[in-house]
């Protein structure tokens, strides 16, 4: 069925909930309001308050009390409200999550998921538009996922929920109710560190992620009636990343485009690159080039700065032209 | 009739001054909800039912050199301070000349340096360290400004709230950290936020006073918060008082809080409002006649209809201005 | 002679197993020193002085179903648990056979899952937010067990505490939170960390019990613990509870505590010494003669020198397995 | 005169004290023991307790309370312990440091500078030896400067006391005893934002910061034994990195080695890479190569695993002959 990003964050949910009483839901404002972007809509009511447990104003407590419970065996699914928020978590996610397989030698294991709405084009100004993969991109023992279409989202989600470790899940907020796709009703579940191919094509490869995913392919869209031809991989994963997939990706036709909504420098683009000049430097026909949101600390309220922040699919086209002609 | 705002050492004067502003809080505050409404702008977040506390509170510091750490249903606190209507608006349209942030932040994230408001982020409870720096400054400098800031009860509850209280007790610096507990953190209610119930009890166990307030009687918030200050001042450092309020609207123009609020709560708690009781005070003790009434809100309807036009009418930032101050330049 | 233990439904033979694993624990502590002293390993940081709280609180507990989350001074509560001296050893020589980490984290940073020893970290304070979640799991499965957790003093300002506090307090959830307060923060005195003077009396503020207990005293702590873990077990919620130590050492092997800390201090607290005290208690009501205490002693002395030689025989890990468990494999 | 690494610390920030009363420092353990490491000595006795603040054991505050006194005009220079410690303070730091000149529009600033010893090699296991600065290094606002000898300790963390920006200042701790050189006794500032070249060389470009800086320069002097000549580029600032020094000493020889001891996806050298391979991609005669510590989530205690690990002028050295040999 055709179902919302949102409503398959939902489904994947409420179907792993019913699927494992291991499962829970902790974090502010999850249960009686089913979440300020209604992800957990309905499951209060179904499962209790126990299951969809309203948390206090505590970020560091979100992550800390879902990484004991995960410890102890449950499989707890933690909701920051905004990813702008999950500062104050971050040493129990880096120092605590990432850690406890690798220093307990296997012995403890943490398999708790942290969900949070990240991205901009919502007025939402400096700390509500915010991308913030990079700060976790450099930590082995997470994985972090951003998914693009709600197909990605239900299979991925359910992967992350039955992963054996924790799993950051970072939604797009303004995919939420924007894209829509088709979702099958069944169980289903898609593998993390997996980069997935979303189109085809022969003249330049685009590399990105999230709703750039959506940008990127209206933009192909636009170069395929002057018959430029756009192969366009999707991350999905975005830590650690897929390397065969994105050096199969850049070979395929030695002009790459990477693409992120977050800042430039030190973005999970920049690892990308990392990768494809280390291993098919002498595939590329033209230097890589990389399109991403100005360096600045973050989106701006006003809306020509927003504008100009946020990326869109006609800098996208842009790019992309500059490249096949290149 | 007690005049009670004479025994607080307050004038005639200066108690209208503060149904003054407290007028221009909720005025401004309700057309904010209609141009959000009205498909203007994109957001509100509102004080409307917690001006008590915050008018009580700005005047009874010293706002020619106290800094302030406002949250963001603070609407009264920095007009008291010296904000004007037009400022706020000028944030609320997301406008150039906005002095907050030109436009950078959401509405309500306030910041004047010139008014000593310190400018804040969205992140919760952050400012309570910065106003413990503050606080620090003064003690260093022997200067006896003290810092003043406030949070939400939910906000209470993070780290940061601890590390601050701890740090401003242990070197007994002056600072005020007023909780304005509107029972609520978005949809959550304060029997799921704060174990033990009640912020200002946490005070004990810094060793510092915690003083609890009923934040719709504005004299009352008064004569606490002058209290507070006047031993800061006095070196005897900090004091944490929370503010019993009420939030009258949703928590923003984003929520609906019908899904998790009992309409009788909100209709019972718009029997206390600070607002209203002020006014009735001021009639009481026959300092507000309605005459008197009336004209003033011309004044403040005034107040409110230009700076909408204003801001209205104000440009946009550049595009480019996304670019400026990211360092010194 | 009043029999203490007796009244605390304590056995003689419980009594004497709770001072070998004490004086196991001081010694293999001591041992650990002169290793570190003679270069064969790097870092020791060390218990002695809390041993009476650490022994009194873990066998107050139940030691086939809790889980504790110990900090690192707690080698009494982790032998108490199961851990064996030969464990102990392996880690602080990080040989590949340390059920802790396989060499992979600094000693005492105890973990070891087939005893519920939960795996802690180096950045203080962020267990207790994992004993909440134990806590939470245990309330939410309906299951007895209670979960323990540790930790000084100074890193109860950390937010971390605040946060757990206040879950644990909202939820009414069976976790034992115990700050042994030793005085010091590596250098830094009571008076300049903790405002207020006492960490038990921030309980109240959470709206649960906070005691204060003499950590020299092993009954009395045995006492409070098991109060405490009774309450959690009939769902009456979280405690607090301050038990008053002794650091003996400095900080660790790396610091020198002369540079900030008075002789006279420590000599002072070595009359306390919760080893001392309840070797002497068991003499008074005669458990304990000397030829019994030279018996124990030897045992003791058996367990450290094969734990050593053990430990010292065993492999390292090898190179390459500092790849291994990042993830599942 | 020469001084070891930790000396040129105390000696930058005691000459600034002794200039400007607005600068004070506070942190765990500063005051009467001088610092873990002895990074304060003598400066409690000096200045006195006020200026040589002891607190409490709480890193957010130590960042949070700083940021306000700086805000007022002070410039505090806070000090975390280990690096591995700065995760509690990551929220005031990303949060609100490094966006308050931003957010304000200009109307406030926040000159203040965090201190923090970094690194491994000394035994310290996972929490004592960790590389951090890819956490921060990509959040426009913040400066982040890692020097790698005595003389540029002293200048650029003048430079950072003096700086109006905050500043991250992350000394490797294993250099603290174990690296000498000259330093003037006289006042002197050094660029922050300026990559500096330690060693000119004409086969191979070697871009690093920190300890490895020497491990390198040793590396070299290996190769020059040999006829081989290594271009050694110390970047000093690795946020934002100094572009146009990266890209000149990448095309002056054409050949790449980057060099980190942090963990490689997702590191400095990422961003490093990217730099070259959009900018200089035509310049390069080989793929640009990454050495740095794997992707496991800290360095291990146990003297066969750390040493695995870590960073050496032997690994340097082979990587940099397998380079010139391409
Ligand atoms: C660290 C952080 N987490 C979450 C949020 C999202 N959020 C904004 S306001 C709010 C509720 C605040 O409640 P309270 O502190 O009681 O203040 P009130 O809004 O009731 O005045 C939440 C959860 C945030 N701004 N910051
Ligand atoms: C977050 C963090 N900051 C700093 C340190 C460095 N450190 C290790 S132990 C310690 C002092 C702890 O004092 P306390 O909590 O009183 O425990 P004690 O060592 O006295 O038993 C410090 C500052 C740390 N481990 N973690
Ligand atoms: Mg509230
Ligand atoms: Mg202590």
């Amino acid at each position: 069925m055709i179902v919302s990003y949102i409503e398959a964050v939902k489904m994947a949910i409420r179907e792993e909930m019913e699927r494992d009483p291991k499962v829970f839901v902790l974090g502010e404002d999850v249960g009686k309001k089913g979440g300020v972007f209604k992800a957990t809509e309905g499951l209060y009511e179904q499962f209790g308050e126990q299951r969809v447990l309203d948390t206090p104003l505590t970020e560091s407590a979100i992550a800390g009390v879902a990484i004991g419970a995960a410890m102890y065996g449950f499989r707890p699914i933690g909701e920051i409200q905004f990813a702008d928020f999950i500062m104050p978590a971050v040493n129990q996610i880096i120092s605590e999550a990432a850690r406890i397989r690798y220093r307990s030698n296997n012995d403890w294991q943490c398999p708790v998921v942290i969900r949070a709405p990240y991205g901009g084009g919502v007025h939402g100004g400096l700390y509500h538009s915010q991308s913030v993969e990079a700060i976790f991109a450099n930590q082995p023992g997470l994985k972090i996922v951003m998914p693009s279409t709600p197909y990605d989202v239900k299979g991925l989600l359910k992967a992350a929920i039955r992963d054996d470790d924790p799993v950051l899940f970072f939604e797009h907020k303004k995919a939420y109710r924007l894209i829509k796709g088709e979702v099958p009703t069944d169980d289903y579940v898609l593998p993390i560190g997996k980069a997935d191919v979303k189109r085809e094509g022969e003249d330049i490869t685009v590399i990105t992620y999230g709703l750039n995913v959506h940008f990127a392919l209206q933009a192909a869209e636009k170069l395929a009636e002057d018959g430029i031809s756009v192969h366009l991989l999707d991350l999905r994963t975005v830590y650690p990343l897929d390397q065969e997939g994105i050096i199969e990706a850049a070979q395929k036709t030695g002009k790459v485009l990477l693409i992120t909504e977050d800042n430039k420098e030190g973005s999970i683009i920049s690892e990308v690159a990392a990768i494809i000049s280390e291993y098919c430097l002498y595939d590329l026909d033209a230097p890589i080039m990389r399109l991403a949101g100005p360096d600045v600390p973050a989106m701006p309220f006003a809306p020509p700065m927003e504008k100009y922040f946020m990326m869109n699919p006609e800098k996208i086209e842009k790019a992309m032209r500059e490249l096949a002609e290149y | 009739m007690e005049h009670r705002h004479e025994k607080l050492g307050l004038s005639d004067e200066t108690l209208l001054e503060m149904y003054e502003k407290m007028l221009l809080t909720r005025r401004l505050d309700e057309r904010l909800w209609l141009l959000n409404r009205s498909g203007k702008i994109p957001f509100v977040i509102s004080g409307q039912g917690q001006e008590g506390a915050q008018i009580g509170a700005a005047f009874a510091l010293d706002r020619t050199k106290d800094y302030c750490l406002p949250y963001y249903r603070d609407l009264g606190v920095v007009l008291a301070f010296g904000m004007t209507a037009r400022d706020v608006m000028l944030a609320s349209f997301g406008k150039a000349e906005d002095p907050n942030s030109g436009g950078k932040q959401m509405p309500n994230h306030f910041s004047q340096r010139k008014n000593r408001i310190v400018t804040g982020s969205s992140p919760v409870t952050t400012q309570v360290l910065h106003a413990v720096g503050f606080a620090l400054a003064a003690k260093m400098e022997k200067k006896d400004f003290v810092s003043f800031v406030t949070l939400g009860e939910g906000s209470s509850n993070q780290g940061d709230f601890h590390e601050g209280l701890n740090f401003a007790g242990v070197h007994q610096l002056p600072v005020i950290i007023m909780v304005e507990n509107n029972k609520y953190a978005i949809s959550v209610p304060l029997s799921k936020q704060l174990a033990g119930g009640s912020v200002a009890k946490r005070a004990e166990g810094y060793g510092i006073p915690g003083v609890t307030v009923d934040g719709n009687d504005v004299l009352e918030v008064y004569r606490v918060v002058k209290e507070a200050a006047d031993r800061a001042r006095r070196g005897e450092g900090p004091t944490l008082i929370e503010a019993m309020t009420n939030r009258f609207t949703a928590h923003s123009s984003d929520d609906d809080d019908r899904a998790y609020r009992d309409r009788k709560e909100v209709e019972d708690a718009k029997k206390k409002d600070p607002l209203l009781l002020l006014e009735t005070y001021l009639k009481d003790v026959g300092i507000l006649d309605e005459k008197k009434t009336e004209e003033i809100s011309k004044k403040i309807t005034d107040i409110v209809n230009d700076a909408t036009d204003y801001a209205e009418k104000a440009p946009y930032p550049k595009p480019e201005d996304a670019l400026k101050y990211v360092y010194k330049e």
